[in-house]
């Protein structure tokens, strides 16, 4: 699929708005600014934006705790997130939810989530609705590798092959769950236990935007016309801790050095664009300025913004008690 | 107005409220039935028959049978429902439970909450509880105590034919989850319920019977036992108030505390397991709330902290009955 | 695997005992005097025999709510299974269990069911029993069609690859999970599962005593020997309803009849062995009246024992409280 | 005997059960760390680094790493209790109990009862609850009571250091399915604690502070506030009996009767959210029991039957505190 500039400078933008977000979180987090727990997506930029540009406002998605990234591509607000992280009454969430709770229903994001395989099944249902009320829409369910050990993830496939569901599962396989390898932890292959449910499935190199973007254009349109759910397994790179305070030493030594410096799909984009002619680096770096500045501002008006008022704990537990 | 049963009363909403909302449709494990069988395609309407015959009417994309899969599809109508539909799951046991309960208290119960008020997650699972069927110890439970437990969650419980059908269109008709809980061993029983759709609100008791003497709160398939125990003490000339609190979640403790107010005395009957227990929890707000008004201790009537044996003789010996609730009564007049 | 004359007289003594066993309940439950849910297993007898033939008194086994015909091949007492059934003090668990808890942990049967896919996880623990105190053992968890759809089962062969532990999974497949067809509630193929998680597994007609046997001699063997779990796959057939008391409206038409006809195990092996000369009809006529008288016996002592006393209901809960 | 943190005697419990017995293992997410991975294999030691060097002493063949697959995993540790090993498994927070509760309660807490006596399951389940942490509605919850109301589960609440280590080593030699609450926010907290292996038995409340005019119950890290409050309150001559009950199930009410029957006034602490919870269930029992000694309502000091929310601000209001108790304190002596 060939994009046109317009949609490539929103990629970048994008990616480019995700990664600045994240390192900043994790400064801001490292100073003390944010509490609880915070897993940052930075490194894997590619997979929420190849992915979620092929989306439209029919279409859900359902993220996972490394939420971030899934919220900025399927279009919430950066100052709202950033409010949320923060615990403000300006979050997106009022900061009833934080880092891993964060969603806006009207943007089509349904919600970052704590429980690991907690977003598959309600992306089936997501799916359902679509599919129920003919709306054309498709539905994502983004996953970690350790993710796709649980048995609701699993759960999943079979009901969304059984009920032939406009679903794309995506497995973000950044090589670890927690601490642990995903080549110990993960029997057998995504590709091979996707093809157990008779799911069309598809290998990507998570540093390629493009080929990320591919997949995903085949696995929606596949969906829209009713050919049912795909799996989309992602190869990518985690470049913080599992969350902000974990000192990585599982990792091998110079690994994540190496992955900045020759796995970085933002690097990757630009050289690509660049090379091929179709931006000028100029302009890619108007991007970098403008959204560096966007998220200095967020992180103004995160700090500016009140705590929530007591009373309102009480609220948004029903809609009628 | 009809005489009906509580599976009828329950098959009736179901079929009003699909007829009057495309939106809600219904799900579970043989709720139609078999699906990819040569035989028949209204084959089931689940163990019991409640929800036979919908199928023919509705068709089978409203009426959904899903493998055996609680997590995936309990969880896919929480999706639907946060996305646009107003799904009834069907939960077959409230014992299987275990297997799904992440997608009804980590999920649907806390979206609006996490969400800051900004999601709404229409969905009803209805679920079969209660003892003396037979069904041993892992299809026997109550259990309702747990899901009242959970903050955002709804819960009812009806007692009678009539109460399932308002509760019902009321649970389908209410935009917050509920978990609709239906004794297994009511579904025979047969009330006058009206023919049309009607509602009765959450957090609005019934008072069964009224009286001076002592209040008597029951849940489900009790509210029959006190019910019963009240007409026996009449006979004594005690006067007995019943309350049955038809929602657990949210719960009407004004009406208790009134009753408790004017008689004094009071008996829990509760077919759940007996540690925090939905019988804890009236004492402890009638002891914290209405303690000058209390002539006796409250005493509760719950099975013992065993699970739910198989053998009729045990389970018949498990079980709240009218006796006991006799029992306990004359206990706190005495 | 050529088995002795010795092996093939228990084998057909037991599949025997299973057919009349279950036979026998369905009567007894018809007359009124078994009480509960009982799911029966005849027609399906070749499975538990022909796998339970290839363990020993190291070697455990999970069971379902269908699982009569696992504890009679793994040992169980017929009289306490009976009364257990009828809900009577000479039962295996003193009545408290009935039908769907049928369990005798000192013969290596971990218990029936009530959980569909509550076996699969209990069972790699067994393994790891096994594994850790290194006693040679192996462990087996049956399962239906429908019970392959749970989240519980499907971890289950994660965890059992990962850890490498001696299971075997077998699924019992009678194309049925209550009313619901397996071809359309499996999405897939039971072997494409198992691949899809690294684990060997094979598919056997499960009318076929000697293929069960076989499949299941080499996953026995493969677990003995540090290789890890296997999955086996069986096409069986029940002959009675899901429950007892379901009319089987979904069933095609003659479609019990049928089986009961062509595809029944007993009749097979029957077939089988005498054509090969191996054994004489004689003698499993002999078997035949043998255990019916024994299956009389059981049903008349179940009938006879008496209820168990109210005291015991307060019994049992724990070890100490 | 030396100063200790709690996450230290947790650790060394652990360490001395496996040396002492070769069936104690240790299984969870991450509780070694580092599996297939180039680095550190002592890298995690879970979360909050608990079980931090078990592997290097006992190996991963006693220390072992699981998939993100809890059902699998705490199954796997029930069916090997049920056949000879004393596994503890590591339920990382309990809010992950939906996942995987069959296993729990369905299947460890029944055996011995569906089997007619003939099942023994030593499996401790070691989990993390409890609010502070800014961790959210799915991170932060007690829950409990919901394991408190299942008959065949024992629950133990350490409100120390010393408690830990003590209730975990009883734990581990128990022949029952226990369930082992750690509150996250007590980790760092440091007490005397004996360097020898010792336990402390299950169902034997814990007196922290005896008075007479008032008895406090309290749970966990309620504890904590519980005793700050008693002391402030004696410092204006309110003399009052902290109880820690230590375990929820076996529960020592006899402890908190006989103390109930000297003051005559009761508060309940209670972290958990409100409804059926240890809260109602203590308060319940004492009513039912002690009635003709209370002189005056009985007061529940919990959060709202809210969600826990993740700004500090809602959060630092949600907990129940000091101020909180003494509130409760002063209204039931007024
Ligand atoms: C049900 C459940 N189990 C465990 C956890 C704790 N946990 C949070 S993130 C995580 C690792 C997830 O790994 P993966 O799915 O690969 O996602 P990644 O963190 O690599 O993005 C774990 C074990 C949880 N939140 N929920
Ligand atoms: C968790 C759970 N869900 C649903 C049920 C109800 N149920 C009991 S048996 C059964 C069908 C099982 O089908 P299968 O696994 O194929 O076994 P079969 O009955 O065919 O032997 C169902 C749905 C249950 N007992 N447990
Ligand atoms: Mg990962
Ligand atoms: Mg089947």
């Amino acid at each position: 699929m060939q994009l046109n500039r317009e949609q490539l400078l929103a990629a970048y933008r994008m990616m480019r708005t995700i990664r600045d977000f994240e390192d900043r979180v994790h400064t801001e987090f490292s100073a003390g600014g944010i509490p609880g727990f915070v897993h940052l997506y930075a490194g894997e930029e590619a997979s929420a934006v190849g992915i979620c540009m092929n989306l439209d406002e029919r279409d859900k998605i359902a993220s996972t705790h490394r939420g971030h990234g899934h919220c900025i591509a399927k279009g919430c607000d950066v100052d709202g997130m950033m409010g949320e992280i923060f615990g403000k009454s300006n979050g997106l969430c009022g900061g009833k939810g934080g880092s891993m709770h964060i969603a806006d229903l009207s943007k089509g994001m349904m919600g970052a989530n704590g429980i690991v395989g907690g977003g598959p099944p309600l992306i089936c249902g997501a799916a359902l609705t679509a599919k129920t009320l003919k709306t054309g829409g498709v539905a994502v369910a983004f996953m970690g590798d350790g993710a796709s050990n649980q048995g609701t993830t699993m759960e999943s496939f079979n009901l969304a092959k059984a009920w032939n569901l406009p679903v794309i599962f995506v497995v973000e396989d950044n090589g670890y769950a927690e601490s642990t390898g995903s080549n110990w932890s993960v029997s057998g292959t995504q590709l091979g236990r996707a093809a157990g449910f008779g799911i069309p499935a598809v290998q990507v190199d998570g540093l390629d935007f493009f080929a990320i973007y591919d997949a995903a254009h085949e696995a929606v349109e596949r969906a829209r016309n009713g050919g049912g759910p795909s799996l989309i397994h992602g190869k990518l790179n985690r470049y913080y801790g599992h969350f902000e305070g974990d000192a990585m030493t599982y990792r091998g030594e110079g690994e994540v050095e190496m992955l900045r410096r020759d796995h970085d799909p933002l690097n990757f984009f630009r050289k690509r664009v660049t090379e091929a002619g179709l931006l000028e680096a100029a302009q890619l770096d108007e991007i970098d300025a403008t959204v560096q500045a966007e998220i200095d501002a967020s992180v103004v008006k995160a700090k500016g913004a009140a705590m929530p008022v007591a009373s309102k704990l009480l609220t948004d537990v029903y809609v009628s008690y | 107005m009809s005489k009906k049963s509580f599976r009828q009363a329950i098959n009736e909403a179901l079929a009003q409220e699909m007829r009057r909302d495309h939106r809600v449709i219904v799900m579970g494990e043989d709720v139609a039935g078999g699906l990819g069988t040569p035989g028949d395609q209204d084959a089931w309407g689940g163990p019991m028959g409640v929800t036979k015959g919908l199928v023919g009417e509705f068709g089978r994309e409203r009426v959904l049978d899903t493998p055996i899969t609680e997590s995936g599809f309990i969880g896919a109508a929480v999706g639907a429902a946060a996305t646009g539909l107003r799904p009834v799951a069907d939960l077959m046991f409230v014992d299987f439970m275990g297997v799904c309960f992440d997608q009804i208290f980590n999920q649907a119960a806390k979206f609006r909450y996490m969400f800051g008020g900004k999601a709404v997650t229409p969905v009803v699972i209805r679920t079969m509880f209660g003892a003396g069927f037979r069904a041993a110890s892992q299809h026997s439970q109550c259990l309702y105590p747990i899901f009242t437990h959970i903050p955002g969650l709804k819960v009812a419980i009806p007692s009678n034919a009539y109460e399932a059908k308002g509760l019902l269109i009321q649970a389908i008709r209410d935009d917050d989850p509920v978990i609709f809980f239906e004794h297994k061993m009511l579904y025979d029983d047969i009330d006058e319920v009206p023919d049309e759709p009607y509602t009765i609100p959450f957090g609005e008791a019934n008072v069964t019977r009224e009286g001076t003497d002592l209040t008597i709160v029951a849940f489900g398939r009790m509210v029959k036992f006190a019910n019963e125990a009240a007409d026996l003490l009449a006979k004594q000339k005690i006067s007995v108030t019943v309350i049955d609190p038809r929602t657990t979640s949210p719960m009407d403790y004004d009406t208790i505390l009134e009753s408790v107010e004017e008689t004094g005395r009071l008996v829990v009957v509760d077919e759940a397991h007996p540690r925090c227990s939905m019988a804890t929890d009236v004492a402890a707000f009638v002891v914290q709330d209405a303690f000058k008004h209390l002539k006796a201790p409250i005493k509760m009537v719950t099975p013992p902290h065993v699970p739910v044996p198989f053998s009729p003789a045990l389970e018949d010996e498990y079980i709240p009955n009218t006796a006991r609730i006799m029992a306990a009564a004359r206990s706190v007049l005495a």
